[in-house]
């Protein structure tokens, strides 16, 4: 039991990614309304955005900010950070292009969900 | 300027996209010989970096003068180095067939941004072939996939959307897997450079850190390469674009994302990792031969050409990641071989399903009957493409599946080996549905006792669609007979891989 | 050597490739691809027969064309035995493109340059097999024939037509991928693929497994058309006739029997197949084949599915030959493969002249037909007499070797099988004689449109009858020389 | 939508505070937290408040989508004009310091990473607004 | 000097004949004979062999001389201008003429050749012509006797072959001779049999025999079977088993020939039974035995075509072939009755005639087998007989069986010309049996009119005659009893039939129509492959939900699982499917690692 909880609170922000991650993945593959699955999706990037963060916090670290001389600080890892701006900027174009093929789909068809398509869309 | 090539190859089409996008605001008639020039350019940056590993070496590049560790690095072995020509030359065959398929299925209007997309599809992929930084393998990925979600959509069919909505869901769940993975990777070694995570990775090998970004990794790459049962968005997709957006993802698209996969498996964990510490490779060989033959059988089951051409891609990319699985030198050899020759004979078959479409604006079997008579070049190249995909010597395909068989043969997967041939008989069975019906279907009797083909080319394709199509079928004859030269290439490559690093 | 010798053997390869393209370029004016298709049949020839003199001088002609695959280049080597069949092929495509030519004009078929460039592809991936130097370059050639006769076969793209299409491509196919298992297998097992006189494979791999191989290259050699692998063959039959015979007789059931002797005796060798008792798996397959195949023959009312079956169980002859692994036994299989051709080209030709003046393919329709074309009957009787190993007809040879192989072989049971055979063929082909020439219509008047063939067709006829009584009376000239020269290569002794 | 007063008015007020603290999050990028991407972002937010408040006809007077396009590729071309730049100075792509020691300067790095970050801050915040503008004006019912 | 072999002669003859016709065809088969007779005469064993190497290792001796060659040559060569002579009267079919002259060729051949397999490939010609001979007489029947004919026949030079094959593996040399024991004997003796018409392989003769034409009969009953004995006799060092089916056949054909009714037919038994006479004496091995078997061939040559000769006259006039038809010719047709008489009293061995020569010679000689003279005088008895049938019934019988009106009379000039002449030479050898014992390789001298002999003779002759006299059947004409052994092969042959039309077809197509099934599914199931695993998966469980749900929401469900299937390859199950792929390939991953790490 104790080692239970013990690896639970060693590595939480693991669990609190992968529940996260669970989240969205659920949202985007139940939910029929196109746009609840591209809110599904975004939950999904962000809680990997939400897991790199979390990788660079270190114990009583500050922004990496250049400080000026003399002044001595723990720097949290700035790497992770730099990654998850480019991540966050293709997790926008992302469903910047979702959202206007939805509004296209929506165009053509009048429905925005799975089982209305079903009907509208015929098969080849 | 040479040692500058490899970062130029990716800035300049960026600026041409650029430039596309004012010029063609102002005429739309700039677009595409721009994008023809730059891909010209660029093919001709691949074949001269080809040149120079094969003849110095690996080349390193470093961006911002930034050493590794720190920097982004491009790096061009003589495994992407022998991708990256045949990516950006199936490019150029592309931007040739584009011009008039895309006058035919594309609004005016939007040519401009399809242009642009084309360039900045083109430009992602040949990033994620050179790059050396695996976050940045991810961006580029991206850039890239976002590029073809919309490529995809750009076409008059309202299935198009439907088709790349779906594309674009699946994507980004590989991409996340993808990202999932190397932050594992990131978190295990400290380091994104593959060259570092492979040297630093084996001190961490047992810890379940690696094992998830290994699976995620494989996942998402996977999903990106409609491996079997991850293959779904793939049949809509390649149907629904327009042509010339088929031929080049069902081409280039694929096969970067197949180097991708083959780079993180070999590069980044060696063989010494997913053979000896987490022995994967009979999962993956299952999961390949399933691909084959399930991708064939689709495939027979379909009543039109281009999604037939469609399943046909998720069973020849199961030989390639069959290769994967065997894992030893002629398989790998023979893997790398089926990437160009299936490059270049699926993107020969697209390009006949375009030309069909063009003419005769639908590709069902049941509309195609006798289309030999009056296209009999298209049909010919057809042909020559599909006794390639069969293996019918002296043709790629033929050469490839003989490397891929003598591979598996060597170890000793005799059942594999067996499946494989399987395939290539199945691959008969959805070629000669179009053999039969363009050439042999009753409607194309003539009575008159001459000729079959009366009067060619009244209605055959335009030139500069039949051009890059019938250079492909001839390839897949030339590149069959005259193996040789190739393999000076792709055996090096291969033993880099196997090498690691 | 790379003087002109060395370079006849991919010269005559190439001819009729050429002549292929030619053909494909002239496809609007008949008289002019018919044209090439001669020109090429005739220079074909010619080059094989400039090689025959250093050939039977005991010399072999080898030259290497391009660097294809690990174990084998792309290279041919002209010896005795592919000589054989070269010759063999050469002669008998010259004939038989008169013959399409008459048949194809006098039926005004459709479709004739697709037609007449298959045969020409066909033609030099046949003659590729003949003249190939290692199971590489075999395997090529031999796909590329099955990939390129399947237009042939559905020329007439009725349903069944297409249906037969599919089963012979399925058969032909399948077999194919056993081949390339089976030479890639080779490969792994020894490091070459190059035929080597008494074979190499002995002492690289345990028993079983040479003998898995070996049923894996009679799978592969399907075009043998062994039973119960025969289905192809028969159903091919809807194919117009010049295709049949060139099936039949010229290239394919003979690529696939050929490629089974070269696999006896340049790959294996005798006494290999002998120490690992294949010869008698061979031998009941064989026998099998050979009286299956006959009875199935005695009740089929189509001319050209009986011609077929026969075909079926005279192609066996062969393998019960090799099956003997004796020298004699040898010697008659791969005399039997031009012997046979011969004469089931005159059958074939026949068949197609009955189908050109008569329009009949039932054999009950054929009473007395023998009286409106004589000469065609009298050849047909004359070629099927000769299948029965009748004199004066070539077929008697090959049949005394079988019986002598059997012997020196020590399976006197073969000869049984030779016996039923040789009466089984008689109880097949006599009846359609007689129909023929003695039976008398049922009402006169149905005979009077009938004439004899086109002379295009008809001379074709008489000359292959005539060369196959000459084979009987002199047969050394040149097929038994040749075989005689095989048969010393692979067993450095001499036939009795 | 309705004309709401104390929105425009107050939305009137704040845009140009909101694009000041976007261009200093710009140039600070060198030297600390910020730089590019956000400072673009919240320069676009301030046009997006702008036509949520005065809607899109507001916004497209002041800033077309030719605009757009052309600030978006002025961006990039800024960008890859520096990288060049450096290429020309013989170093590698975007080794400042290259060019530094070519000409000569000191400290010049730092203001060829500002205009770095000018450069992508000017794309992001054409993408940005074009996409909204795009979305906005197509589909059907406006936000 | 060097001769060619006489076959040589009749083959060029046949290779002019189709440009010729009518009268010059006739000439020159005349012609042919002549020289061919001539030429056959000419040769002695001086003459130096003819070797041809025709492949390596076989070496075909096409011309060889001695004694035993030279007698049957010669008779051969006779009888075929005899039969040539014969044929005059009409024109035959090309194709007829052509079986004359090319079996008289094969016969030759057979005869000279010194070696087994030039032997097999003039046996085998032999079959052909006869063949064509059989068919070319188009008379009902015929054909289906000839095909059976040729069965025979193949079947036996088959057999011969692989004797010969034997012979050649075990001895290294081709040249006729004996064989040794083994299955190459066994062989050898069928093929052989298989034309010397061995009991029980004998039936194709009076099959063929009495559906061949007029002149086709004649030049039939010379030539297989007496070669079929010269060959016996070349061959040699038979045992006693030979001679007992000699016997066997003199009896058993005597038996046959005396329960026939239609002419030709008995005379075919008959020859049967006197080819056992000449089996009997070769089998018995001993010079004596074999030069009775060779005399006896040449005689039975003589005075069988003779009646052939005198059968096909009366068939000719009458048009008849039964003896219950026939009667009083001999007032309308002398010259025909006195050479079936002449002929008929030959066979039945009468002293004065040749037969009696032979005959004599034939027992005596079986004396050296124990109880093997009896048998064959037995059958003498039996052959007295039905001789006097033949003679009675046929011609010497009141005309009450013949219809009235037509008065058959004596045939054409030639065939007069080729039964007087044989007659002639029946009679000649008859009164000088050294004409023909001189000629013989033993040079058995025969003495039929010796006091033994005589008694001999009278004996059976007298037996015959009580035999006669008490049986009246015997002096009746009956409907004859024409089945054989042979219906067994026929009902053999007619199962292999049915067998290969019927189990054999229908079998492989039931197979083929399996695998197109097998191959039909599969493409329907893969037209849609999630709907179809739908489909199965619903039907599966449909039992569970009508036992566990309630009505209505079964009957829903049902509804619904209708629906797919009855738009089944249209009907799409969902548009996202692709996620459900990702699902299965994580969790299946993840329990691959669960086991693959612990």
């Amino acid at each position: 039991m104790e080692a239970v909880f013990e690896v639970f609170l060693s590595h939480y922000n693991y669990w609190m990614a992968i529940i996260l991650i669970m989240i969205g993945f659920y949202a985007l593959i139940a939910k029929g309304n196109l746009v609840k699955k591209l809110i599904g999706l975004n939950i999904f990037q962000t809680a990997i955005f939400l897991f790199y963060i979390s990788l660079a916090e270190v114990e009583g670290g500050i922004a990496p900010i250049y400080l000026p001389e003399g002044m001595e600080a723990v720097y949290v890892n700035p790497i992770p950070h730099v990654l998850i701006l480019t991540a966050i900027v293709v997790g926008v174009s992302v469903t910047a292009v979702g959202l206007a093929l939805i509004v296209r789909i929506y165009e053509e068809y009048g429905v925005i969900d799975e089982a209305g398509l079903l009907k509208v869309v015929k098969r080849r | 300027m040479i040692e500058h090539l490899p970062v130029i190859l990716i800035t300049v089409p960026i600026l041409s996209a650029l430039l596309i996008l004012l010029l063609g605001w102002h005429d739309r008639r700039f677009c595409y010989p721009i994008t023809l020039a730059t891909i010209l350019f660029q093919f001709v940056g691949g074949i001269a970096l080809l040149i120079e590993v094969m003849r110095q070496g690996t080349i390193h590049y470093h961006i911002g003068g930034w050493a590794p560790p720190l920097g982004i690095e491009f790096v061009i072995d003589t495994f992407n180095g022998y991708i990256l020509p045949i990516i950006l030359f199936l490019a150029v065959a592309a931007a040739v067939y584009a011009r008039r398929s895309v006058e035919n299925e594309i609004e005016p209007e939007k040519i401009v941004s399809f242009y642009v997309l084309f360039q900045l599809l083109v430009t992602g992929l040949v990033g994620m072939t050179i790059t050396g930084d695996i976050f940045n393998l991810y961006v580029f990925l991206e850039i890239s996939s976002i590029a073809a979600y919309t490529l995809i959509a750009s076409t008059r069919r309202p299935r198009a959307c439907v088709a790349a909505l779906n594309y674009l869901i699946l994507g980004s769940i590989a991409g996340g897997f993808v990202l999932l993975g190397i932050g594992n990777l990131y978190v295990a070694t400290g380091t994104l450079n593959m060259a570092d995570i492979a040297r630093l990775l084996p001190a961490s090998y047992g810890l379940a850190t690696v094992h998830t970004a290994f699976l995620l990794l494989v996942i998402g790459f996977s999903i990106k390469v409609a491996l079997f049962p991850l293959h779904l968005w793939l049949p809509d997709a390649y149907t629904e674009a327009p042509s010339a957006v088929t031929v080049l993802i069902s081409t280039v698209m694929a096969k970067v994302s197949v180097y991708a996969m083959f780079r993180v498996v070999f590069s980044v964990f060696t063989t010494a990792y997913f053979v000896e510490t987490v022995p994967v490779t009979e999962l993956i060989l299952l999961i390949a031969a399933v691909a084959i033959v399930a991708g064939a059988v689709l495939a027979i089951a379909q009543d039109d050409l281009k999604r037939m051409l469609a399943y046909s891609s998720v069973s020849q990319i199961g030989y390639i990641v069959f290769a994967l699985g065997v894992a030893n030198q002629v398989a790998l050899e023979g893997g790398l071989l089926h990437i160009l020759g299936h490059a270049v004979m699926k993107g020969c078959l697209f390009m006949v399903a375009g030309v069909i479409i063009y003419r005769l604006g639908t590709s069902r079997f049941s509309d195609l009957k006798g289309v030999a008579a009056t296209m009999p070049v298209t049909c010919a190249t057809f042909a020559l493409a599909g006794a390639s995909m069969i293996g019918v010597p002296p043709t790629i395909g033929f050469a490839s599946k003989y490397y891929l068989v003598m591979g598996a043969l060597e170890a000793g997967y005799w059942v594999y080996a067996a499946v494989l041939l399987a395939g290539s008989l199945l691959a008969v069975g959805y070629i000669w549905r179009f053999i039969e019906v363009a050439y042999f279907s009753a409607s194309s009797h003539h009575e008159d006792g001459g000729d079959h083909c009366p009067a060619p080319a009244v209605r055959e394709a335009p030139l500069s669609m039949l051009v890059p199509m019938v250079v492909l079928g001839f390839l897949c004859l030339l590149l069959g007979i005259f193996v040789e030269p190739i393999m000076e290439i792709v055996s090096p490559a291969v033993s880099l891989l196997l090498g690691g690093a | 050597m790379v003087d002109a010798t060395g370079l006849l053997p991919a010269v005559t390869v190439v001819t009729p490739l050429l002549a292929a393209v030619m053909i494909l370029v002239s496809g609007r004016h008949e008289n002019i691809r018919d044209g090439f298709t001669v020109a090429a049949a005739v220079a074909m020839l010619g080059s094989v027969v400039a090689m025959l003199p250093s050939i039977l001088a005991g010399e072999r002609i080898a030259v290497s064309l391009i660097p294809l695959l690990p174990g084998g280049d792309l290279a041919l080597r002209v010896d005795a035995f592919g000589m054989v069949f070269a010759l063999t092929a050469a002669v008998l495509w010259l004939l038989n493109s008169f013959y399409s030519i008459g048949y194809m004009r006098s039926l005004k078929e459709h479709a004739q340059t697709r037609f007449f460039f298959c045969l020409a592809v066909a033609i030099a991936s046949a003659i590729g097999i003949a003249f190939s130097a290692n199971l590489v370059t075999l395997l090529v050639f031999y796909e590329i024939l099955t990939i390129i006769t399947y237009p042939l076969v559905v020329h007439v793209e009725t349903p069944e037509a297409m249906a037969a299409g599919r089963k012979y491509l399925a058969y032909l196919l399948i077999g194919g991928v056993f081949l390339l298992a089976a030479v890639v297998l080779t490969y792994i097992l020894t490091g070459t693929t190059g035929f080597a006189p008494g074979g190499f494979l002995a002492g690289s791999a345990p028993p079983l497994t040479l003998q898995i191989l070996f049923i894996l290259f009679m799978v592969g050699f399907v075009k043998a058309a062994w039973m119960p692998l025969h289905g192809w063959l028969p159903a091919a039959m809807v194919a117009p006739t010049p295709v049949s015979a060139f099936l039949h007789a010229v290239a394919v059931v003979t690529a696939g029997v050929f490629g089974i002797v070269r696999i006896a005796g340049w790959v294996y060798g005798m006494d290999l197949l002998a120490s690992l008792g294949l010869g008698t798996l061979l031998a009941v397959i064989a026998s099998f084949t050979i009286i299956t195949a006959s009875l199935f023959a005695l009740t089929e009312d189509n001319l050209k599915r009986r011609l077929a079956y026969s075909t079926v169980s005279q192609l066996s002859y062969i393998l019960l030959g090799v099956s003997m692994l004796s020298i004699a036994g040898m010697t008659g299989a791969m005399a039997h493969i031009p012997i046979h051709a011969f004469l089931k080209i005159t059958l074939f030709f026949v068949a197609g002249a009955v189908i050109v003046a008569a329009g009949r393919e039932r054999i009950s329709d054929m009473k007395g037909i023998g009286r409106k074309m004589p000469v065609t009957a009298v050849m047909f009787s004359g070629a099927a007499i000769g299948i029965c190993g009748l004199p004066p007809f070539s077929g008697l040879i090959s049949k005394v070797y079988l019986a002598f192989g059997a012997v020196e072989g020590g399976v006197p049971i073969l000869l049984l099988v030779l016996v039923a055979s040789t009466v089984l063929n008689a109880a097949y082909f006599f009846p359609i004689i007689h129909t023929m020439l003695v039976a008398s219509p049922d009402d006169e008047r149905s005979l009077d449109s009938v004439s004899e063939p086109p002379l295009l067709m008809l001379v074709p006829i008489i000359l292959t009858t005539v060369a196959s009584v000459l084979i009987f009376f002199y047969p050394a000239v040149p097929f038994m020389d040749l075989v005689e020269i095989a048969i010393g290569e692979i067993t450095g002794s001499v036939i009795p | 939508m309705k004309e709401n007063v104390v929105i425009r008015t107050v939305s009137r007020i704040s845009v140009p505070f909101i694009q000041v603290f976007a261009l200093y999050v710009i140039v600070h990028g060198a030297v600390g937290a910020g730089g590019g991407f956000q400072g673009g972002v919240v320069f676009a937010a301030s046009f997006i408040l702008m036509f949520i408040a005065f809607g899109l006809s507001g916004v497209e007077k002041r800033l077309g989508k030719k605009w757009l396009m052309i600030y978006s590729v002025i961006g990039v071309a800024i960008y890859a004009g520096i990288g060049f730049l450096c290429l020309a100075a013989g170093g590698n792509y975007l080794e400042y310091g290259a060019v530094e020691s070519a000409l000569g300067v000191a400290h010049l790095h730092g203001y060829q990473i500002d205009a770095v970050e000018m450069g992508i801050g000017i794309t992001v915040m054409a993408v940005m607004v074009s996409i909204i503008s795009d979305m906005s004006d197509r589909g059907g019912e406006s936000p | 000097m060097t001769a060619l072999p006489p076959a040589l002669i009749y083959l060029i003859g046949i290779l002019f004949l189709p440009l010729l016709a009518g009268r010059a065809r006739k000439a020159w088969t005349l012609f042919i004979g002549v020289v061919g007779l001539g030429l056959t005469l000419g040769l002695s064993p001086a003459v130096p062999e003819i070797v041809i190497r025709v492949l390596p290792g076989i070496d075909t001796v096409l011309l060889t001389v001695d004694p035993m060659r030279e007698v049957a040559g010669g008779i051969f060569a006779i009888s075929g201008l005899l039969v040539l002579v014969y044929a005059v009267y009409r024109d035959l079919p090309l194709v007829e003429t052509i079986g004359i002259l090319a079996s008289i060729a094969a016969a030759m051949g057979v005869v000279y050749a010194g070696d087994f397999i030039t032997v097999f490939v003039f046996w085998e010609a032999l079959a052909v012509a006869s063949i064509a001979i059989i068919w070319s007489s188009r008379s009902p029947g015929s054909s289906a006797a000839g095909y059976r004919y040729i069965l025979y026949h193949v079947f036996g030079g088959a057999c011969l072959l692989a004797g010969i094959v034997y012979t050649l593996s075990a001895s290294g040399s081709a040249a006729i001779g004996p064989v040794a024991d083994g299955p190459g004997l066994v062989f050898m003796l069928i093929g052989i049999g298989m034309n010397a018409a061995f009991i029980p392989i004998h039936t194709w003769l009076p099959d063929a025999y009495q559906k061949a034409s007029v002149v086709g009969s004649v030049a039939l009953s010379i030539f297989t079977t007496k070669a079929a004995v010269f060959l016996l006799a070349g061959v040699g060092g038979w045992g006693v088993a030979v001679a007992w089916m000699g016997g066997a056949m003199a009896l058993y054909g005597a038996v046959f020939a005396l329960m026939q009714d239609d002419l030709r037919r008995l005379l075919g038994y008959s020859i049967i039974s006197q080819v056992g006479y000449m089996v009997a004496g070769i089998g018995v091995g001993s010079v004596a035995g074999v030069d009775a078997g060779l005399a006896h061939m040449v005689n039975d040559i003589l005075f069988k075509s003779l009646l052939f000769m005198a059968a096909g006259a009366v068939i000719l006039r009458t048009g008849s072939h039964r003896l219950s038809e026939m009667g009083g010719l001999w007032r309308t047709m002398p010259v025909t009755t006195l050479s079936a008489l002449i002929g008929g009293l030959a066979l039945a061995g009468l002293p004065g005639l040749n037969g009696a020569v032979s005959k004599g010679m034939a027992i005596e000689a079986a004396g050296a087998v124990p109880y093997l003279a009896p048998v064959l005088m037995v059958s003498a008895v039996i052959t007295v007989i039905y001789v006097f049938r033949i003679l009675y019934l046929g011609f010497f019988r009141p005309a009450e069986g013949t219809r009235e009106g037509i008065l058959p009379r004596d045939p054409p000039v030639p065939m007069l010309l080729a039964m007087g002449a044989t007659a002639i030479l029946c009679v000649a050898i008859g009164l000088f049996p050294h004409l023909l014992t001189d000629l013989l390789p033993g040079g058995t001298p025969a003495h039929p009119f010796a006091a033994s002999h005589l008694l001999e003779s009278a004996g059976i002759f007298a037996v015959a005659g009580v035999l006669l006299a008490l049986v009246r059947p015997f002096r009746r004409s009956w409907g004859g009893f024409e089945t054989d052994i042979d219906a067994l092969y026929i009902q053999a042959g007619r199962a292999v039939v049915w067998f290969s039309s019927h189990p054999l077809v229908e079998v492989t197509d039931a197979i083929g129509r399996g695998i197109g099934r097998v191959v039909a599914w599969f493409q329907h199931v893969s037209a849609n492959p999630a709907a179809a695993i739908q489909i199965a998966w619903k039907t599966l469980v449909l039992p569970f939900v009508r036992i566990f749900w309630g009505r209505e929401r079964s009957a829903a469900y049902e509804k619904d699982l209708v629906f797919l299937r009855d738009n089944y390859p249209e009907i799409q199950t969902s548009i996202w499917g692709g996620s459900y792929g990702i699902i299965f390939v994580c969790i299946l991953a993840f329990l691959y690692f669960l086991f693959s790490l612990t």
